[in-house]
This record gives structure tokens, sequence and C-alpha cells, in this order.
């Protein structure tokens, strides 16, 4: 089980964020990103999950069982800054929705929704409506959407925003666990998540105006 | 009978459509033209008309 | 790069630089042809008789029906365009799209023009909601969509991407648009109506037409041309000015 | 997919009633039209049909451009891209929850507007028959028009200045089909067919087109 990144860059508008990233990471294998705002470690997440086109090379997927030209996205987790959840449904209503469309990636099961709502700390109110949680319940119950379907892998833009000590134990807590069981993550954030043998990939953003065509 | 004001008209005002098109069109690329001749002016010009500053690092995992 | 060698050989051919280059030498005799075509033209119609039954009036077919064809090809261009631009993304087609669009609409605003100044001495009225009137009108608020969206968004490849989308759908839409109005039209309109055209045209109408639909083809092609180059250019300047404000950012970190 | 069906449902019911205000909006453009053209009766039957169907065609584009903006407002669109599900049966669903969400509304309020405009039995059923059938087709085309607004700030009125040349063709053999079943020379059955394949027709171009606007406007 391995995600493989070649020579990937991006731009936004005209500017190259970055450019010539390579990186393959075995199972059990974590990547942080950091670097300033504005660094493309947002843009570097999305490519790889498949939301932007890069502008050269490929991210691909090699596992035994999976066909050789799959999309790497399919088995991404992607938690961005916005939860993809609806406020207007229960926490439960969210998270089954989701774990439903999901469904679950070869090599694992994802949690029921009520042990995923336990995993992150908030067994009890689950049967809320997303909107009456606070900012930092909503970013937990956001979490709680990766364990409810299984996916090799996780794409975490700055999971630990806007959320208190405790909570960050939480979240380093699963990650490991999700780790050990020989799962990938890669994570932008700024603060330390307290990984110990992450490996880090430091983004300086701007790597020169794009090739023009013009 | 003849229908002398139609014609005329019809002449007229696909003559003023076609003259203002093409006077856009024309303006509009006098306009650009000027803008990068300013820009050369500036000392800013096409990068393959220029040596490459050389890119940052995309930085290395 | 993921596009295949042939695509990148042909990208090449046709990058902007060759394509200005190209331009600047072809658009001065394009232009030439074009005038002289459209005095040839001129004269031509001035010179005809009137027909028996349309009378003098058959001279605005000289231009209306150029126009009108014109409307329809240059939708046509449009929607090659869109296919270069969701296909190969090529750059090139994303200009050629966004430039033809307002020529579309002019030439769409002509045909119009005339064919209400046409009617009025046919029909008795400037305007019927005759089935071709009324397909050209429906195209005409299609160009005037199409150039307000490409205007509404800042990012220019985005918006090439986004109106070559809708380019296309409203491309398929056209024949579909045209059997409606026309089942609509005889659903609606009693068969008095003079019919445009419908009938076999003189030799004598055939030739000042063809000359003039060639000369308003070519006027067409080159305003294309020119349009395009001033596309390429608007963008060369945002580029570079990007790219100034870039470099002036860097230094003043240093 | 049925879960996505089932979420966007219950969005539809409980997230503000923009079914309702929908429906609001048919019954309020139509209950002025009297007080545009006066109130004689037979005119208003006579035009009656085509007042129904354009306050509809109108009140489907209403909420039309907030069909993705919601999703990528809070981030669940690109959740919904990165699926393996082919994307056209997404939007497809999407599309399909959105008409049982806001379409369905307005063919049932149609007969309730029917009766103002003093049409006669045939002509509220025929006219209820050809909306049915009819408003998906707005809604597939829509789609096209709300994944453009997904890539535009403000994009609302713009959108529906693009979708609605492209909504002539319902229109027109929407109100055609619902005359025809009043008007006795002609026939019902063609123009009802037609609208028919238009409808299915839209519903392949119309999910196809959309789901391509939302990969590139995506970003």
């Amino acid at each position: 089980m391995r995600l493989i990144a070649e020579n990937l860059s991006a731009r936004r508008g005209e500017d190259l964020l970055f450019q010539g990233i390579s990186f393959a990471l075995e199972a059990g294998e974590c990547l942080i990103l950091t670097g300033r705002n504005g660094s493309g470690k947002s843009t570097l997440l999305r490519v790889i999950a498949g939301l932007l086109r890069q502008e050269t090379g490929k991210v691909t997927w090699h596992s035994a069982k999976a066909e050789s030209d799959m999309r790497a996205a399919e088995a991404c987790h992607y938690l961005g800054h916005r939860n993809a959840m609806k406020a207007e449904l229960t926490v439960a209503e969210n998270l089954s929705f989701w774990k439903s469309l999901f469904g679950d990636f070869e090599g694992g099961r994802g949690m029921s929704v009520g042990e995923a709502a336990e995993a992150v700390g908030l067994g009890g109110i689950a049967h809320l409506p997303f909107g009456y949680l606070s900012a930092g319940q909503q970013r937990r119950m956001a979490f709680a959407k990766l364990l409810v379907s299984h996916r090799p892998v996780w794409i975490l833009d700055e999971p630990t925003a806007a959320l208190d000590v405790t909570a960050e134990e939480v979240f380093t807590t699963l990650i490991k666990a999700h780790l050990a069981e020989g799962g990938i993550v890669l994570a932008a954030t700024h603060q330390p998540l307290g990984l110990e043998d992450a490996r880090e990939l430091k983004m300086v953003g701007f790597a020169g105006v794009m090739e023009e065509v013009w | 009978m003849t229908h002398t004001f139609y014609i005329t008209t019809a002449y007229a005002v696909t003559a003023i459509v076609t003259l203002c098109l093409i006077f856009w069109v024309w303006l509009d690329g006098r306009a650009r033209q000027k803008e990068l001749a300013e820009l050369e002016a500036s000392g800013i010009r096409r990068r393959s008309a220029q040596t490459k500053p050389e890119p940052a690092p995309g930085g290395q995992a | 790069m993921s596009e295949s060698l042939a695509i990148t050989k042909f990208s090449d051919l046709a990058n902007p630089t060759r394509f200005l280059a190209l331009a600047a030498r072809i658009l001065p005799w394009m232009a030439a042809v074009t005038a002289i075509l459209f005095a040839v033209g001129l004269y031509m119609s001035f010179s005809t008789e009137g027909d028996y039954q349309q009378g003098q009036t058959v001279k605005i077919m000289y231009i209306h029906v150029p126009a009108a064809w014109l409307s329809m090809m240059c939708y046509t261009v449009m929607a090659l365009s869109a296919i270069g631009t969701l296909v190969w993304r090529h750059p090139l087609a994303d200009v050629s799209h966004k430039a033809a669009a307002p020529l579309g609409a002019a030439f769409t605003l002509i045909a119009l023009a005339t064919g209400s100044l046409w009617g009025k001495p046919m029909w008795g009225t400037w305007w019927v909601w005759d089935a071709r009137l009324t397909s050209v009108f429906i195209l005409f608020l299609m160009y005037l969509g199409l150039i307000a969206l490409n205007r509404a968004m800042d990012d220019p490849s985005r918006a090439a991407r986004v109106s070559a989308i809708l380019i296309l759908v409203g491309f398929v839409n056209i024949p579909i648009m045209k059997f409606s109005v026309d089942w609509w039209n005889t659903l609606h309109q009693p068969a008095s109506v003079i019919r445009m055209g419908g009938s076999t045209i003189d030799a004598e109408f055939l030739w000042p037409l063809l000359v003039m639909a060639l000369a308003f083809t070519l006027l067409f092609f080159t305003l294309h041309v020119m349009a395009m180059r001033n596309e390429i250019w608007r963008r060369r300047v945002t580029a570079q000015r990007r790219m100034a404000a870039r470099l002036a950012g860097r230094d003043n970190v240093r | 997919m049925t879960a996505l069906l089932l979420r966007d449902l219950k969005l539809s019911v409980r997230a503000g009633g923009g079914a309702l205000i929908g429906v609001l909006f048919f019954i309020t453009v139509v209950a002025v039209i009297p007080f545009g053209v006066g109130p004689d009766l037979n005119l208003l039957s006579r035009i009656g049909p085509a007042i129904v169907w354009i306050g509809a065609l109108l009140s489907s584009l209403l909420g039309l451009d907030r069909m993705f903006q919601t999703d990528r407002e809070d981030g669940s669109l690109d959740l919904l891209l990165m699926q393996e599900h082919p994307l056209v049966l997404t939007v497809l669903v999407k599309c399909l929850a959105h008409w049982i969400g806001n379409g369905l509304p307005l063919v049932i309020a149609s007969p309730l507007l029917g009766l103002f405009m003093n049409m006669n039995e045939v002509a509220i059923g025929a006219t209820m028959l050809t909306l049915l059938v009819g408003t998906p087709a707005l809604t597939f085309i829509g789609a096209v028009g709300a994944a453009v607004a997904v890539a535009l700030p403000r994009g609302g009125l713009l959108v529906s200045i693009l979708v609605l040349p492209l909504a002539v063709p319902v229109l027109i053999f929407g109100v055609g089909a619902s005359y025809a079943a009043v008007e006795d020379p002609a026939p019902f059955m063609p123009p009802f067919l037609i609208l028919v394949a238009i409808t299915m027709f839209f519903a392949v171009l119309g999910p196809l087109g959309a789901a391509l606007a939302l990969r590139n406007a995506n970003d």
C-alpha cells in the first residue's frame, strides 16, 4: 500500500505555487506540510485529493488489489477547512449520510455512527442538530466523518484549527491509531500534532511565475 | 414602388454597427499595444526574451 | 505532461507567439481582400434591378442574409473552439471563443435590425414572431448571456472552460430550439405571411448575394483574428503586470 | 445515492422552506396577472395555461442557483466530487431531489392557480400533466446554470439569463400541449410526446453539462 506523488506542480492564477514535488508514502507513514499562509499547503492537499488539476506530475495509489489506473482520490478522506456538514441536520443524520455515501474502501470497515461520535469524545450529543454545536465540537464531529467509513489515506487540512488542547490530544490519538493500523496521513498544520516519526515537507510558496503561454 | 427609406436605413444600420465593431477592435488593439510598450519601457519583458530568474525551490520531502 | 505527443506538437504549432506572427503577416491581406469584396459586392447589389414581387427591398437581402449566415457560423466557430478548450485545453481556443462572442452578437444584431427593416414594407409591421426572426432573437440573447458570463468571472481560464460548456450545451440545443420555434410558428401564424427567400432566387440576385456573403465572412474572420490578437495582448499585459508586482515584492523581502 | 436523495429532500424541507418560497412566488406571479390584464374571465381562461406555465418557469429558476452553492459553501461539494460514483449520477440524483423539493410543489399548486385563471377542468388537468412532465426538464437544464453559478460570486440573476433561452422549447411544447387539450382541432399527443422527449434528452444533457462544469469550476 503506497501513495506516490511524482513531480507535482500546481498554480494559482498565473503563479506557480510549487513545482517538482515528489514523495512516496508507505503504510503507516505520516507527512506533515508546514509553511506560512499562502505557501501552497492547501493547494497541494487539494491536488492530491483530486480536487484541483495539477500542472504537471501525477498522484498514484498502489496496493495489492487496486487496479493500476485507479484515481488516488478514491482511497482518500479529505478534511478541509470547511466541515462538510449540514447545520440543519442532526449530527447522526450527517454522519450516517456520509457513511452510506462513502461506503468502505477495500481492507477495512468504518465504525458505526455512535462509536465514531464516542471516539471523538462527543458520544452524548449525536442527536443534536449540527448547527447547535460549538465550533470546536463541530470540528470534532467533522473528524468523526473520517471514522465512519474506511479510507487508507487521510488528507487533513488544518485539522486542529479551533480546537483546545484536550481535543488536539484526541485527534493525535486517532491519527496515531490510524497510522498504527497501516494508514497513511497527510496533514497541513501550523501546530505540531505531536507525532514523533512524521516526515516533514516545508512549503515555501511562489515557485515562480507560470511558464507563460502568452 | 421603392422603399428607399428602409433600404438606406438598413444599409446605414449595417454600416454603423460594422464600423463600430471595426473601430472597437482596432482601438482595443491600439490600447493593448500601448500598454505592452509601456511595460517594455519600464523594463519588464517576456520571460522568454530575457534570462530566466532562478525559480525558488519548491520544497523537498 | 499528460498530453500526448501529437497534441503537444499541435499546440506547439499554434502557440500564441506564432499566432501573433502569422496574424501580423496575413491580416493586411485579409483586410484588403475584404475591402475589395465589399466594394464589388456593394456595386453589384446597387446595380441590380429590383424583384418584381419584393421591389427594391430585395437589396436588403444582400446584407440581411449574410449577417444571418454569420450569426450562425460564428456560433459554430465558438462551439468548435469550445471543444478545443475542453478537450485539448488549448489556450488559443479559449481566446477564440471569447473573442468571437461580441462579433457574433454584433452580426446577429445586424441580422435582426435589417430583418425588421425588411419586414416593415413586406409585412407592414416592424416585428413579426416569424420562426426565423424568433430563432435569431434567441440566438442574440444567448450571445449576450455568454458575453455577460465571460465578464463576470475574473480567472480567464476558468471563465473560458465554464463558458465553453455553456456554448456546447447551447449548441446542442439549437436544433431543438429551431424545431420548437418552427412548430410554435405554424401553430400560431396564419400562412398568409410572405415567406422570405423560400422560393428559388434568380441568378441575377444570386451573384451579388454570394459576393456579399463572402465579403461578410471574410470580414468576420479578419475581425476575429484581430480580436484574438487583442485578447492575447491583453493576457500578456496582465501576466507581465502580475510578474512585475511579484518581482517587486520579492526584491523588498530581500 | 439514495442517501444523497434523502439528505437533499430533508434539507429542502428543513432549510428555511426553499420549496415554500418557490410556491409562494408562483402563486404571487399568477395572482398579479389579472391586475395587469383586467378581470375579464374569458381572456383569463384563454391565456390561463400560458400564464401558469410562465409562472412555473420563473419560479423554478428561483431556487436554481442554490442547487450546488450550499454544498460548496460548507465543503460537501468537495467530498461529493471525490467520490467514485460517476459525477453525472450524483448530479442526476441532486436534480431529482431538487425537483421533488421545488418542482413538484409547483405542479401540485397549479390546479389552484388554474381555478384563479378561470380555466376549465380539462385545461387544468392538461396543464398539470404538462407541468409534471415539463418541470423536470427545467431542473435538468437549470442544473447546468446552477453548476456555472458555483464559479460565480453573485451568479443568481445571470444564471436565469443563461438558462431561460435554453428553456424556450420546454415552454413552447408545454403550453402547446396544454392548449391542444382544450382546443379541438389540434391533437394533444404529438406536442406532449415531444415534451416527454425533450425532458428525457435534457435528463442526459443537463447532468452531463453540469458535471463537466462542476469539475471545471471547482478550485
